[in-house]
């Protein structure tokens, strides 16, 4: 595989947020300010259009180029996490033309490290990384058994939604959430909710 | 929504033309972007100091980019953070080789794409810059054991903090020292504000939340984070108390100590209840033996046209109170 | 009323000492009257300037008394005039033996005080005043044919008759040419407001006049006086042409001619709306040929809480603009 | 008569504006802004109150300050046009002690006199003179006639009352009923209903 892989799942990507901007906007509404949905389509179509006609063989670069057109396009604080993932990747991928499978993991993983290191928050603080989290650990286990891309998408999945789910027990102590104290606990995360769509995502691509 | 605008979505970018128009010797913008301005008066050698951050808190932010002030400020939508990368154009701009520090108020938005422009400014420009997080409503949370994070917002305080750190740029001092008087202010500055009426973000087109007609909101945030009670409204003199009675136990007072004060209107209320508050404080610091060395009354953050008002006291040493007093020059703060 | 205030009767009384407490560096008062205020600075030889009206207006009208402006003012309850006494005590404390001219508002009340005022400084003390009184708003009567008295009210426009006159009597012009300079600039001034919403006078306790919520007044006076028309809010820009339009046709201007202009907020009117409306009289005022030489933006002549806006234009000569351009120094206005 | 005359006038107006309070400000809420019962009442007490002690003998001397006080006390429209008629009166009785029956004429002239030079305002105009006005000239020409006083001053009211109803006919270009324009028109003017309550006044004193 090669960086037209990567462009697929930013394409994937762009459409499942696109699709599923009303559904974030409302989620968005319930405990923020109602733009999720908003800066994530126009988001991740940024990072996809800087990047789907791009001469570049380098992974790691192209992805920190779609990262940084989002981080211009959206600097919301899930628009601005999501583009420290994307540019993160693309340290990470540097120098790299071809890929193999479980790179998908390293993908993952270094988009995941990306929002730790900008946003400072640990999983069980009701963010994204609730989502996302679970399903990175589900695929490292699922690659590490040796199962086929498809089982790892699916798991994936299964694992970043069981993470959505379970945000309805956790106290928000970031960003606009956290401002309603224990009255944020029993709503599900609007951030992780983008980290089960974009699972679905990559669903898509295997 | 009654406002006197076109379209909500040219909002900033038609304010930010009228700026411009009208006041061009003292504020420009940089790389074609309106976002992204810059005083006109670039002073060779000096530390060059950012601020940035959501529009509808006119004068802040941009307002005090000026002579003996800020050099740049990257402008956002409204409540929302301006992009990182506007952040680097500004950066770049207004280094001249001492380094840039930031100073913006503590929130998630604004703090990821400082620090992302801050890595930007590092990696791509070789910019050497630091950062201090002005957050100094004591309503928004307890204060932060030593070495935790400062989960405190940041509100009206942060113009004490401009004041003191662009003074002491102007005086030629090395970015660690700028940095140093910086934090220092946001170390020594606290407020508190109340709100009577909620405000209307334009592109949203109805408030955001709703205050009874006969309520208010104790320690709401200029974006209308919730406070600390939400009760009957009193006198002026009542809430004057409450408000500094919390300021004055969190950073402790000693009799003697002095202060600059701001008594800071949010958007509606006029510079009549301004000054109706302005005499309660003086009372009651008085009463304290806390000598006001400086009043400053007006709307210097404001939050869109809510009702409402903050005050905020700054602690100072003799170096605080000679970076405040210098003078400055800006389209919306003039100091002699 | 949702107001930060404590006893309505009080309003006035502790607001003004707040304003004291705040500006003891440029502001005082005589004869132990709060609303006999002058400023601490005299000038020996100096023609005195004073004015004087209603409160709720602020930064009208003592907040333009100070260095390099105006030298007194007498301080009525909210919407009446200060009496003729306090007027008379503020004469004889600014004279200086050269005389004293009185600035203020087309308004009955203000009219009979100053007038009685006059006749009492010269009575009883010998101390030659002079008058020039403020009537800009064109939506308030047509122009005056020649001799005839001025029907029209004075609303934001004063300040460019307070700012000349400041500079001229600095200068040490007599009391003759201090005039001269201020009939000027008051004859070459025209204004226009539009409200969007009423203010309430907090002795009343509730709004003096209701605008629906989707409606506009254009025209309407600082205290909720009679517009020229009632209408569905429209954008700013058709609501700035609308203003424009009626103000230089009021006035003709030639292309090439020069204004100062201001852009005033009446309250809870945001800057940044101030701005969006400032982008739109710039291209207006290009469009015509006429130069802008200075713009003043922000909240010089409030009605309260009053939501709307007005646009003033001084037509310049090289003299106006001379003594527009001097510096001034008071706790709401600083040039340099 | 001296000038315990004008003391028991003084007194008497002060009672009638106090008795009439809610009825001003009933008047002045539909035209203006409904201030005129206090300022009458406050203004015309502090009037009273100026002088009632007073060891001054000169009449002239004491209207003077008693209309100076009133323009202290209430510097609103009408308090000062009412100010500038007192202290117009004690400008042409100055130097008196003593006054004749038909002094009595010369004070309400010199106040109409002082009210005009005052306000500008002419007969004919919605104002307080066409209340005052036609009482002056009945008043004169009563005088001129011979008849008792109590005859002239039956004659002030009936002349005070005809020109406060007057007012119904008449277009208001003074003060904020001008700012109604041709609205102004079928309302009676409240400054001429305080006229009316002058001359009721000086008939309680005959
Ligand atoms: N420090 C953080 N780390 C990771 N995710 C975060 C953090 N802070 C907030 N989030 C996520 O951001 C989401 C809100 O994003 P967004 O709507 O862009 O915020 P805002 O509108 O307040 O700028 C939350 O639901 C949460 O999942
Ligand atoms: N120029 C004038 N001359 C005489 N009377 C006047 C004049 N202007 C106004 N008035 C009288 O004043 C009355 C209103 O007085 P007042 O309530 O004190 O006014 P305001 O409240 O507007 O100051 C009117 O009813 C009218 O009779
Ligand atoms: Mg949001
Ligand atoms: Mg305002
Ligand atoms: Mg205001
Ligand atoms: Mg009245």
């Amino acid at each position: 595989m090669d960086r037209l892989y990567f462009i697929q799942l930013l394409d994937e990507l762009q459409k499942v947020m696109c699709e599923n901007r009303e559904y974030l906007i409302d989620l968005d509404r319930v405990v923020g300010d109602g733009d999720l949905g908003l800066t994530m389509s126009d988001g991740f179509l940024a990072a996809y259009h800087a990047v789907k006609d791009s001469p570049e063989t380098d992974i790691g670069k192209m992805l920190y180029t779609a990262g940084k057109a989002m981080s211009t396009a959206v600097p919301s604080t899930m628009g601005t996490l999501m583009a420290s993932g994307l540019m993160q990747t693309g340290k990470v991928l540097k120098g790299k033309t071809e890929i193999e499978h479980e790179d998908i993991a390293t993908f993952f993983m270094a988009y995941e490290e990306g929002v730790m290191t900008r946003g400072k928050a640990k999983v069980g603080e009701k963010t994204f990384l609730d989502g996302l989290d679970p399903a990175v650990e589900a695929m490292k286990a699922s690659f590490a058994a040796g199962e086929t891309l498809s089982v790892v998408a699916d798991k994936a999945v299964n694992a970043a939604q069981e993470g959505y789910e379970n945000t309805a027990t956790m106290l928000a102590v970031h960003g606009r959430a956290a401002t309603r104290g224990e009255a944020s606990r029993s709503l599900k995360d609007p951030g992780a909710a983008v980290a089960l769509l974009m699972m679905r995502a990559f669903q898509k691509t295997v | 929504m009654k406002k006197l605008i076109n379209k909500p979505e040219n909002y900033v970018t038609e304010m930010l033309e009228g700026l411009y128009l009208a006041h061009p010797d003292l504020i420009t913008y940089t790389e074609n972007d309106l976002h992204c301005l810059v005083s006109v008066n670039k002073k060779e050698g000096k530390v060059g100091i950012a601020t940035g951050g959501g529009s509808g808190h006119l004068p802040l932010f941009l307002g005090y980019v000026g002579k003996g002030l800020l050099d740049g400020c990257s402008v956002g939508d409204v409540f929302q953070s301006p992009s990182a990368e506007q952040m680097l154009a500004v950066t770049k701009e207004i280094d001249s080789g001492a380094g840039v520090l930031y100073i913006y108020g503590n929130y998630n938005g604004d703090i990821f794409n400082f620090d992302m422009a801050t890595e930007m400014a590092d990696f791509e420009e070789n910019i050497r810059v630091e950062s201090v997080v002005a957050g100094e409503d004591v309503a928004s949370a307890g204060p932060s054991a030593p070495g935790e994070r400062n989960s405190r917002r940041g509100v009206a305080g942060i113009v004490f903090v401009f004041k003191c750190a662009g003074a002491a740029a102007n005086a030629m001092l090395d970015l660690d020292n700028v940095k140093r008087v910086a934090q220092k202010a946001a170390d020594n500055v606290r407020t508190m504000g109340v709100a009577l009426t909620p405000c209307t973000v334009p592109r949203v087109g109805k408030p955001g939340f709703e205050i009874a007609a006969d309520e208010m909101e104790i320690g709401m945030g200029i974006h209308g984070e919730t406070g600390i009670r939400r009760g009957k409204i009193e006198t002026a003199d009542e809430i004057a108390v409450e408000m500094l009675d919390k300021i004055v136990n969190d950073l402790p007072y000693n009799k003697g100590d002095e202060v600059a004060v701001l008594i800071n209107g949010l958007g509606a209320t006029t510079l009549d209840e301004q000054y109706i508050v302005t005499r309660k404080v003086d009372e009651y610091l008085k009463d304290k033996g806390i000598k006001v060395h400086h009043y400053y009354v007006g709307e210097y953050v404001t939050s869109l046209e809510m009702a409402g008002l903050s005050i905020s006291l700054l602690k100072l040493d003799e170096e605080l109170k000679q970076y405040l007093d210098a003078p400055a020059q800006t389209p919306f703060f003039v100091q002699l």
